[in-house]
C-alpha cells in the first residue's frame, strides 16, 4: 500500500518516472491486473459482485497451490509436465482409500477390486481415520512422483521436459487404469469440506492455499533451501563446487511440485466431491502459463512466490471477465491469446529497464 | 516505440469489451440461458449445440454459450460465472455424470433450474431436469443386431471394437454395452474382441486400425464407438478390398453409434449394418421444454429425469424409423 | 610507412560511468602494438568498438586513412579487422573447418550445398602451420582449450584480416603453445599485417610487440616504442603509481605438520601416482603447463572429478570421494580457473556471492534459517578487506564487476569459510596487476594463520615469487619438487618439458 | 583397442539398438509383425507426424520450441477444407493451405525475434489463437474432404511407393541436406550452440531463426494436409496434442531442448517410426488397451535413460588423455 501511496504523490511532472516505476515494481502485474479490470469495469459491472469475487477467489486457491509448486521447479531451470498426472492418481488413490461404498457394476473391472476397493468402499471406508490417511496417501503420491521426476532429472541426468513428459503419460494412464476410467464417489463429508466448506467466513480452500504460499515463501526467500535453490537454478556447476547438494535440491524442488499438485488435487477432488481419474489434464498450459505472465523465467535462476500468485490472480481473473464479457468460445481463446501475449510483452520492456537501471554490462 | 506500445496496451485491453454482446446486463424481463457444454468435437455433439441454440434462439430467449474444452473443472468455474450474470437457466453438457452432481448442487444453492444434457448425473442427490441417453444399452441394441446377422452366416466371427479415449465416460460405456453382447453370445465369435485404441483422435484411429487389420486380417466386425471415425475405417479397409457392401462376401460387418450424417449415408449405401442413435433432437426438446416450463413457473430447482433410450437403426428396421435418426434428418434436409 | 588506424578522441559512457575519455593515438602500419592498462582501464570498450561491437558516443576513426564506424562485427570483417576475444567464440558442435567457414563456406560448384573437400583440403596447411594436428573435419568439441585458441587464431589468419586484434590470447596456451604464437605474429607482421596485442603478461607485451600503448581510466597515460619502455614504467603508467615490488613480503614461514597428505592418487590417462603433502603455513606452487594434469588433480582433490586408487587425507582423516561438500565441510576450498561458469553467480548480488559457501554456517533451528543480517555484514567486512570495488555490495549484481574484483569475489566466499586448505587454479589469470599483487597478500595473510595453499599457476614468476615449495607436473605426473632455494626459472621450466622434450 | 571400437559403436546406436530389439521382441510374440507389409503401414502412419517432427528438429536445434504446431495443421486444413467446399481446385488449394502454415510460422518468428518473447510463452499464444481462429471460421463443425483429396493416400509413386511415405522421404532428405550440406544449416547449429557467439562471429541470427519457425510452420501445414489424405476429414480436435508428439519424437531421435544438437536422419525419424512402431505392435500383441500409454511411456523413459547414459559415457571415453601413451 504504501508503495502506491508514494507513486500518488508524485507529481505531474514526473509521470515518466511513475510509469518507469510501476513497470519495475515487483507488484507490476498485480498493478496490471486492476488497470485491466478498472478498463473493464463499465462493460461488466458485475466483476466486482461480492458473489462473483467470491468465484473468483474460490477458483484461485487450487491452481495457486499447483502453480507455486512448479515454481520450484522452473527456478531450477527445469518443468514438471507431470503435475496433472499426480492430481489425478492422488486423487483416485484418495478416492480409493476413502470412498464409503464403490458400485460393482462400475468398478469390478478395477485392477484394485477386491483387496483394496470392495462393495463396502474403500480400505478405510466409514473410518474416522479415512480422512487423515486419504490426504497422507495423497500427499505421499505426489511427493513418489516428484521423486521419481526429480531422481531422473538429478542422478540420471535427463532432460526435465521429456522426463516429466512421460512421467506424465504413465501416471495419467495408471490412473486410468486402476480406476477403469470410473470416476470414485461417495467419499466422506469431511473430504468435501476441504473444498467447498468454511470455518467462520473463511473458506478451508483459502486457508490451505495461504499457509503453502506464505511456507513456500518463506521457504524460498529466507532459507537455507531457497539459497541453494536459486544458486542451482542459476549456475548449478559454481554451486555444487561452493557445496551445494545441487542433486539433493533438485530432487527436492520436483518432490514440492508434487506434493502442491497432490494438495492441488486435493483441494479438486474435493470440490467435485469424487475421484477423477481425468482430474486437471487441461489444467497444464494454465500452470505454466500462470507462472510466466507472473515472470518466472524458463531459464531458472528467476522467480518469487508472490509473482507467481499474481500470475495466477492475473490469470483467473482473465478467464473469469472473458467469461462474464459471455464471447464465443472461440474469440475467448483469441483474446485471451492477445492479453497473454501482450503481458509478456511488458514483462520483457520491464526486464530490459531494469536491466538498464541496475547497471548491469550490456 | 512507446506510444505505439501504449497504443498498443489501450487497444488490446480494450479489445474483449468490443467483443462482447453488448449490453450483457440481464435486468430486463428478457429470458437468458446459458448453455455450457464441454466440447464440439464431434457431429454429434455439434447437431446437439445446434438444436439447442437455434431453438432458444427460435423462441427469442438469449443465450450464452460456455466451452469448458473438457475440463470438468473449468465447466463448474463457467457455471459459476454465469449465475453470477443472473441468468434464468442453466444447461449443461457434462464432462460426466460425477460432475453433473457437483454442478447441479451449485445450481441448486443458488436456485437457477439446471438441465443436464445427454449424460446423467452420477446420482440423484442433486434436483435437476435430466435428458438421459443410455450409451451401454443402444450400444447393446446395436452390436446384438449384428451378432443376429453373423448367427446366419453359419460361422464364427471376428469380432473387433475401435474404442474411444478411456478418460471418456461415454467411450466406456459404449465399450460395455459391446462386451455385454459377446459375453452374451461366447460361441458366436473366434475369440476375444480386437480392441483398437483412437484415443478419439483420427489419426491414432488410422494408425491402430491399420495394424489391426494387419496383425488379424481375418477381422469380420467391426464396432466403431462413434461414427465419427467412418472416413478413417473407409480409408483403411477401402485398399484391403473390405470396404464392400453388405452381401458381398468380403463385406465387413459394421456397426457404430451416434446416428450422424456420415452413417446415415453409408447405411442407406449399404455398407453399415446397424448404427445405435441416440436423438439429439427430440433430447433438446424434451430438455428446452421441461426448463423453459420451469422458469415460467418460476421454479428455482425443478427435478425430473426424462429418459432418450435411443434405439438402433438397423438394415432391417431403415424402412419405418430411418427419419428417427438425427444424422438421416439432417441428409435429408441438406 | 603510413598509419594503419587512427582513434580520435574517443569517449563512451555506460549509465553514467565513464569507459572511454578521450582516447587518441595512432597505429602504423605493419606494426605490432602492445595494448595495456589495468582491468577497467577501457582496454575491452576500445577494442569493442574497434571490433563493431559498440559504437562510441562521440570521436571518431579511421583505417587506412578513411573513416572508419563499423556498426556490427560482420562491417569490421569486411574491412579487414578481425578480433580474437578473450572468451572463444567457437561453436563446439561445430567441426574446425566450419568453425573457421562459419560465414564463408565455399559453394559446390555453383551450388547452395558446402564444398566439404575443399574447405578441409584448404585449411591442412594453415592447421599444420599452427602445429594443430587435427583434421579439419574434427569436432571443437573434442579439442583442448589451448588447440581451440589455435582454432580461433587459424580462423582470423584464414579470414585475410589486415589488423588483427588479439585479446590476451595466450592465457589458455602452453609455454610451448605461445612460443609458437610469437613465432606466428612474428610472420603474420612480416606478412604486412597490424596487429594490437592485448595482454596482462607484460613480459610478453615486451618480447613480441613494437610499440606499446597505455590506458589508465579510459585516458592513454603512455605510448612509446617498446624498446624504451621498462616493465616497472609500464606498471606504474597502468597504476599510476611507482611499483617495485610485483609480489609481497612473506610474513610467515610453513612448520612441519601437513595438512593436506596425497598418496598414490591416480587415474588411468589423467594422472598417475601422485603424492605430495602440503604443510601449515605453507604455499605449495604447481607448476606444469597446459594439459600436464594439475587442473584435473585439483579436480579429483576437491571432489569434482572422479579417480581410481590414491588416498586423499586432510588433518590426517581420509576424504570421501566425489564430494565437493564433505571437502568443504573439513576445510578444503577450491578456487577455480574458470570463474565465470564455475566460481560466480553472476547476475546475483556480491554478498550472495561471498556468502554461498558459508551458508550452512548462518542458519538456525531444524528449517535452517537463514540470518541474512549477519551473514550480509560478515560478507561485508569480507569484502571490505578484500578492497573490493564495487558501489553496493548488497545489490549490485556479480557480473558488473570487473575481472580482477570478480575473482576477489570467488576468493571472498572461500575465505569466509576459513579454509585450512585453499586450492588456487590460477587465480590470478587475467586479472590487473593490482588486483595480483592483492591476491598474493591474501595467499600470504592466509599461511601466516596456519592455513595451507596449494597455488597452481601456469606463470614461473608468481610462483617463484610466492611459494615455499614447487611441484612440477608434466604428462600426469608429478616430476620433481623444488626447495625455496632452488628456485630456478630454467630449472622449472626444464623439469615440465621433461617429458614433452623426450 | 577392439572392443573399445564396440563398445563405442553400441553407445553411439542404442537409440537404434533399442529399435531392433523392440522390432524382434514384438515380431516373436505376433510373427506376421515381421512383414513387409507392416513396416509399410508403420512408415506410412509415421509420415504426417514425422515431417512436423522433422519441422520441430529445425526449431529445437535453435534451442527453441514450437508448440503452435497443431493449431498450425488445424488451420491450414481448416482453410484447405473451406476452399474445396468453396470448388476451388486441388493444387491453389494446396498452395494456400501451405501458405498459411508458413504464415503462422512466420507470426511465430516475429514474436519471438522482433518482441523477444521466449519461444516457449509466444508459440503457446500462437497455438491459442490459431485454433481459436480456425474454430471461428468452422464454428467448431467438422469439415470433411471429398474422395480427390482422399484417394491421393492410394497413389503409390513410381508404382510401389505410397505417396505419405515418399514426400515424408523427400521432405527428410531435404532437410538433411540442409542442415549437413548448406551454409544455412551449419550456422544453425552454430546458433543452437551459443547465440551470442553467433551473433558476435557475424551470424545473421535473426533471419536464422526465422527461417526455423517458418520451416516448422510450412512442414506443419504439409503434415497435416498428409494426414488429412488419410482421415478425409478435420474436426475440432484436430492436431491438438501433435506437439508433443512431435517434440517427443525428436528428443527420442537425440535432440535437445537446450539447442544445438539433434539431427533428421537418423535422429528424428528414428524417433519418429519407433514411437508408432510401439504402438503398432502394442496393438499386434494385444496388450490391454488400458496398458497401452503405460508400456509406451516406459519404452520412451528406458530409451531417454539410455540416451542419457550413453552421452556421460562417451564424454568420458572423449576425455582427453593427459598421460603417454604406453605402446
Amino acid at each position: 500500500m504504501s508503495k502506491v501511496d508514494q507513486l500518488n504523490t508524485g507529481r505531474v511532472g514526473s509521470v515518466k518516472i511513475m510509469g518507469r516505476k510501476i513497470l519495475l515494481s515487483e507488484f507490476f502485474v498485480l498493478y496490471l491486473t486492476i488497470f485491466y479490470l478498472l478498463v473493464l469495469f463499465p462493460f461488466i459491472p458485475r466483476v466486482f459482485s461480492p458473489y462473483n469475487i467470491k468465484n473468483v477467489l474460490s477458483n484461485t486457491w487450487p491452481l495457486l497451490v499447483i502453480a507455486i509448486g512448479q515454481t520450484f521447479v522452473l527456478i531450477t531451470a527445469g518443468i514438471d509436465l507431470s503435475q496433472t498426472s499426480v492430481m489425478a492418481l492422488s486423487s483416485i488413490f484418495g478416492a480409493v482409500i476413502m470412498t464409503s461404498e464403490a458400485d460393482p457394476v462400475l468398478l469390478s473391472k478395477s485392477p484394485l477390486w477386491g483387496f483394496m476397493l470392495t462393495e463396502n468402499g474403500g480400505l478405510f471406508s466409514g473410518s474416522a481415520a479415512a480422512l487423515p490417511v486419504g490426504l497422507l496417501i495423497m500427499a505421499a503420491i505426489g511427493v513418489a512422483i516428484g521423486l521419481i521426476n526429480g531422481f531422473s532429472v538429478a542422478k540420471l541426468r535427463m532432460p526435465p521436459f521429456i522426463v516429466t513428459l512421460v512421467t506424465q503419460m504413465f501416471f495419467a494412464a495408471v490412473a486410468i487404469w486402476l480406476s477403469k476410467s470410473e470416476n470414485i464417489r461417495h467419499l466422506p463429508e469431511s473430504f468435501s469440506r476441504l473444498g467447498r466448506g468454511n470455518i467462520g467466513p473463511i473458506p478451508i480452500a483459502l486457508i490451505i492455499a495461504v499457509i503453502i504460499a506464505v511456507s513456500a515463501h518463506l521457504l524460498m526467500s529466507r532459507t537455507l533451501y531457497g539459497r541453494r535453490l536459486y544458486a542451482t537454478g542459476i549456475n548449478p556447476r559454481a554451486a555444487r563446487i561452493s557445496g551445494v547438494p545441487t542433486a539433493r535440491i533438485i530432487i527436492a524442488a520436483y518432490a514440492l511440485s508434487g506434493f502442491c499438485a497432490a494438495v492441488g488435487g486435493i483441494l479438486y477432488s474435493a470440490r467435485l466431491e469424487q475421484g477423477r481419474p481425468t482430474l486437471g489434464n487441461t489444467l497444464l498450459l494454465d500452470i505454466i502459463g500462470a507462472n510466466v505472465i507472473g515472470g518466472i523465467s524458463l531459464a531458472g535462476g528467476k522467480g518469487k512466490v508472490l509473482w507467481t500468485v499474481f500470475g495466477v490472480v492475473f490469470f483467473i481473473f482473465l478467464s473469469n471477465t472473458l467469461n462474464l464479457l459471455n464471447l464465443k468460445f472461440f474469440v475467448i481463446d483469441i483474446v485471451k491469446g492477445m492479453v497473454i501475449l501482450l503481458a509478456a510483452i511488458l514483462d520483457v520492456v520491464r526486464s530490459q529497464l531494469a536491466l538498464r537501471y541496475s547497471g548491469g554490462k550490456v | 516505440m512507446k506510444k505505439f506500445l501504449i497504443f498498443a496496451i489501450v487497444t488490446a485491453l480494450i479489445a474483449p469489451a468490443a467483443f462482447a454482446n453488448g449490453g450483457s446486463d440481464n435486468g430486463s424481463g428478457e429470458t437468458t440461458i446459458a448453455f455450457c457444454f464441454q466440447d464440439l468435437e464431434t457431429e454429434f455433439w455439434v447437431a446437439g449445440h445446434s438444436a439447442i441454440t437455434e431453438t432458444l434462439a427460435a423462441q427469442g430467449i438469449k443465450v450464452i454459450e460456455k466451452n469448458a474444452n473438457e475440463d470438468a473443472n473449468r465447466q463448474l468455474e463457467q457455471v459459476k460465472d454465469v449465475i453470477v450474470q443472473g441468468v434464468d437457466g442453466v444447461i449443461i453438457i457434462p464432462q460426466d455424470g460425477e460432475s453433473a452432481v457437483t454442478i447441479a448442487k451449485e445450481c441448486n444453492s443458488a436456485g437457477v433450474p439446471i438441465g443436464v444434457f445427454n449424460r446423467p448425473p452420477a446420482d440423484k442427490s442433486a434436483d435437476a431436469l435430466v435428458v438421459v441417453a443410455n450409451n451401454e444399452a443402444i450400444a447393446e441394441q446395436a452390436v446384438e443386431y449384428i451378432a443376429q446377422e453373423a448367427m446366419k452366416l453359419g460361422r464364427k466371427v471376428t469380432p473387433a471394437i475401435m474404442v474411444g479415449d478411456l478418460g471418456d465416460p461415454n467411450a466406456v460405456g459404449r465399450r460395455k454395452g459391446f462386451y455385454n453382447v459377446i459375453d452374451k453370445y461366447p460361441d458366436l465369435w473366434t475369440g476375444a474382441p480386437i480392441e483398437i485404441p483412437t484415443k478419439w483422435d483420427s489419426n491414432t484411429a488410422l494408425a491402430n486400425l491399420q495394424s489391426a487389420m494387419q496383425a488379424n486380417p481375418d477381422i469380420d466386425f467391426l464396432f466403431t464407438s462413434s461414427d465419427f471415425l467412418y472416413p478413417v475405417i473407409k480409408s483403411v479397409l477401402a485398399p484391403l478390398g473390405k470396404w464392400q457392401k453388405i452381401g458381398d462376401p468380403g463385406h465387413i460387418l459394421l456397426a457404430g453409434l451416434d446416428g450422424d450424417k456420415t452413417a446415415c449415408g453409408l447405411q442407406k449405401d449399404g455398407y453399415v449394418d446397424a448404427t445405435g442413435v441416440q436423438d439429439v433432437f427430440t433430447e433438446a426438446q424434451m430438455l428446452l421444454d421441461a426448463m423453459l416450463a420451469a422458469i415460467e413457473k418460476g421454479e428455482g430447482t425443478p427435478n425430473e429425469w426424462l429418459y432418450d433410450d435411443g434405439f438402433a437403426l438397423t438394415q432391417a428396421n431403415m424402412g419405418e424409423r430411418e427419419m428417427d435418426m438425427w444424422g438421416c434428418k439432417l441428409l435429408a434436409g441438406k | 610507412m603510413g598509419t594503419k588506424l587512427k582513434f580520435n578522441n574517443i569517449r563512451k559512457h555506460f549509465f553514467g560511468v565513464t569507459a572511454l575519455d578521450g582516447v587518441s593515438f595512432e597505429i602504423e602500419e605493419k606494426h605490432t602494438v602492445g595494448l595495456i592498462g589495468e582491468n577497467g582501464a577501457g582496454k575491452s570498450t576500445l577494442m569493442n568498438i574497434l571490433g563493431g561491437v559498440l559504437l562510441p558516443d562521440d570521436g571518431d576513426m579511421s583505417l587506412d586513412g578513411e573513416a572508419y564506424l563499423p556498426s556490427n562485427p560482420r562491417d569490421a570483417a569486411r574491412m579487414g579487422v578481425a578480433f580474437i576475444h578473450q572468451e572463444l567464440n567457437l561453436f563446439t558442435n561445430l567441426s574446425i573447418a566450419e568453425n573457421i567457414y562459419i560465414n564463408s563456406f565455399p559453394n559446390l560448384n555453383k551450388t547452395p550445398l558446402i564444398d566439404k573437400k575443399k574447405m578441409n583440403d584448404s585449411l591442412k596447411s594453415l592447421l599444420k602451420s599452427l602445429d594443430l594436428n587435427y583434421s579439419p573435419s574434427t569436432t571443437v568439441e573434442n579439442l583442448a582449450p589451448g588447440e581451440r585458441q589455435l582454432v580461433e587464431i587459424a580462423k582470423a589468419l584464414h579470414s585475410d584480416a589486415y589488423l588483427i586484434i588479439f585479446d590476451e590470447p595466450t592465457t589458455s596456451l602452453t609455454a610451448r603453445e605461445t612460443e609458437k604464437l610469437f613465432t606466428i605474429l612474428k610472420q603474420l607482421r612480416s606478412e604486412g599485417r597490424t596487429i594490437i596485442y592485448i595482454s596482462h603478461i607484460l613480459s610478453e607485451v615486451k618480447h613480441i610487440t613494437d610499440n606499446v600503448i597505455v590506458l589508465r581510466d579510459g585516458k592513454v597515460t603512455g605510448s612509446s616504442e617498446t624498446g624504451s619502455i621498462e616493465i616497472p614504467e609500464m606498471i606504474s603508467r597502468m597504476v599510476g603509481r611507482e611499483s617495485d615490488n610485483l609480489f609481497p613480503e612473506r610474513s610467515s614461514k610453513p612448520n612441519n605438520s601437513p595438512i593436506l597428505e596425497v598418496k598414490g592418487l591416480s587415474q588411468p590417462g589423467i594422472i598417475g601416482e601422485v603424492d605430495f603433502s602440503v604443510h601449515e603455513g605453507e604455499v605449495l606452487g604447481v607448476f606444469g603447463l597446459m594439459g600436464s594434469g594439475r587442473t584435473e588433480m585439483a579436480r579429483m582433490l576437491f571432489g569434482v572429478d572422479s579417480y581410481r586408487s590414491g588416498s586423499i587425507s586432510i588433518d590426517g582423516n581420509p576424504l570421501p570421494r566425489n564430494s565437493p561438500r564433505s571437502c568443504i565441510e573439513r576445510g578444503m576450498a577450491f578456487v577455480t580457473e574458470d570463474r565465470r561458469e564455475e566460481g560466480l553467480l553472476m547476475n546475483v548480488a556480491i554478498t550472495e556471492n561471498i556468502g554461498l559457501v558459508s551458508l550452512p554456517d548462518y542458519c538456525r533451528n531444524l528449517v535452517k534459517w537463514v540470518d541474512a543480517k549477519r551473514m550480509n555484514e560478515e560478507a561485508g567486512i569480507i569484502g571490505d578487506s578484500l578492497k573490493l570495488k564495487a558501489s553496493d555490495i548488497r545489490r549490485q549484481p556479480a557480473m558488473s564487476l570487473s575481472g580482477g574484483n570478480q575473482q576477489k569475489v570467488v576468493i571472498g566466499k572461500w575465505l569466509m569459510k576459513k579454509p585450512r586448505l585453499l586450492i588456487m587454479d590460477e587465480p590470478t589469470r587475467g586479472i590487473d596487476v593490482g588486483a595480483k599483487y592483492e591476491v598474493y597478500s591474501i595467499m600470504d595473510r592466509l599461511a601466516a594463520e596456519n592455513s595451507g595453499i596449494l597455488f597452481i599457476s601456469s606463470e614461473i614468476e608468481e610462483l617463484i615469487g610466492i611459494a615455499d615449495r614447487i611441484v612440477v607436473m608434466s604428462q600426469g605426473e608429478l616430476v620433481k619438487v623444488f626447495e625455496k632455494k632452488d628456485f630456478d626459472v630454467t630449472a622449472l621450466m626444464a623439469a615440465a618439458f621433461r617429458e614433452a622434450v623426450a | 583397442m577392439k572392443d573399445r571400437n564396440w563398445q563405442r559403436f553400441i553407445l553411439k546406436n542404442t537409440t537404434f539398438i533399442l529399435f531392433v530389439l523392440l522390432f524382434l521382441i514384438f515380431g516373436i510374440i505376433a510373427p506376421r509383425f515381421l512383414s513387409f507389409k507392416n513396416l509399410e503401414i508403420i512408415l506410412s502412419n509415421s509420415s504426417y507426424i514425422g515431417i512436423i517432427a522433422v519441422g520441430m528438429t529445425f526449431v529445437l536445434l535453435t534451442g527453441g520450441i514450437d508448440l503452435s504446431v497443431g493449431s498450425t495443421m488445424y488451420l491450414s486444413a481448416v482453410s484447405s477444407g473451406t476452399l474445396i467446399a468453396a470448388g476451388w481446385p486441388i493444387a491453389p488449394t494446396i498452395a494456400v493451405s501451405l501458405l498459411i502454415g508458413i504464415a503462422m510460422g512466420y507470426v511465430n518468428a516475429l514474436i519471438i525475434t522482433r518482441l523477444k518473447i521466449v519461444p516457449f510463452l509466444a508459440t503457446l499464444v500462437t497455438m491459442t489463437v490459431g485454433r481459436g481462429i480456425g474454430m471461428f471460421v468452422t464454428k467448431s463443425v467438422q469439415v470433411d474432404f471429398p474422395d480427390s483429396i482422399t484417394l491421393m493416400s492410394t497413389v503409390k509413386v513410381f508404382g510401389f511407393i505410397p505417396l505419405q511415405i515418399f514426400i515424408f522421404g523427400l521432405v527428410v532428405l531435404l532437410a538433411m541436406v540442409f542442415l549437413r550440406l548448406t551454409k544455412s544449416g551449419r550456422q544453425l547449429y552454430a546458433v543452437g550452440n551459443d547465440p551470442f557467439a553467433a551473433e558476435r562471429a557475424g551470424i545473421r541470427t535473426r533471419p536464422l531463426i526465422t527461417s526455423t519457425y517458418v520451416i516448422s510452420g510450412f512442414f506443419a501445414a504439409l503434415g497435416g494436409f498428409i494426414s488429412i489424405t488419410q482421415i478425409g476429414r478435420v474436426s475440432a480436435g484436430f492436431g491438438s496434442g501433435d506437439e508433443f508428439d512431435a517434440i517427443a519424437a525428436a528428443v527420442l531421435g537425440g535432440a535437445s531442448l537446450m539447442g544445438g544438437v539433434g539431427s533428421v536422419f537418423p535422429g528424428t525419424v528414428l524417433g519418429t517410426v519407433m514411437i508408432q512402431m510401439i504402438q503398432a505392435g502394442l496393438v499386434y500383441t494385444a496388450v490391454d488397451i488400458y496398458l497401452h500409454p503405460i508400456v509406451m511411456s516406459l519404452i520412451i523413459f528406458f530409451a531417454v535413460f539410455l540416451d542419457s547414459v550413453r552421452t556421460d559415457q562417451l564424454k568420458k571415453m572423449e576425455r582427453r588423455t593427459i598421460m603417454k601413451i604406453i605402446s
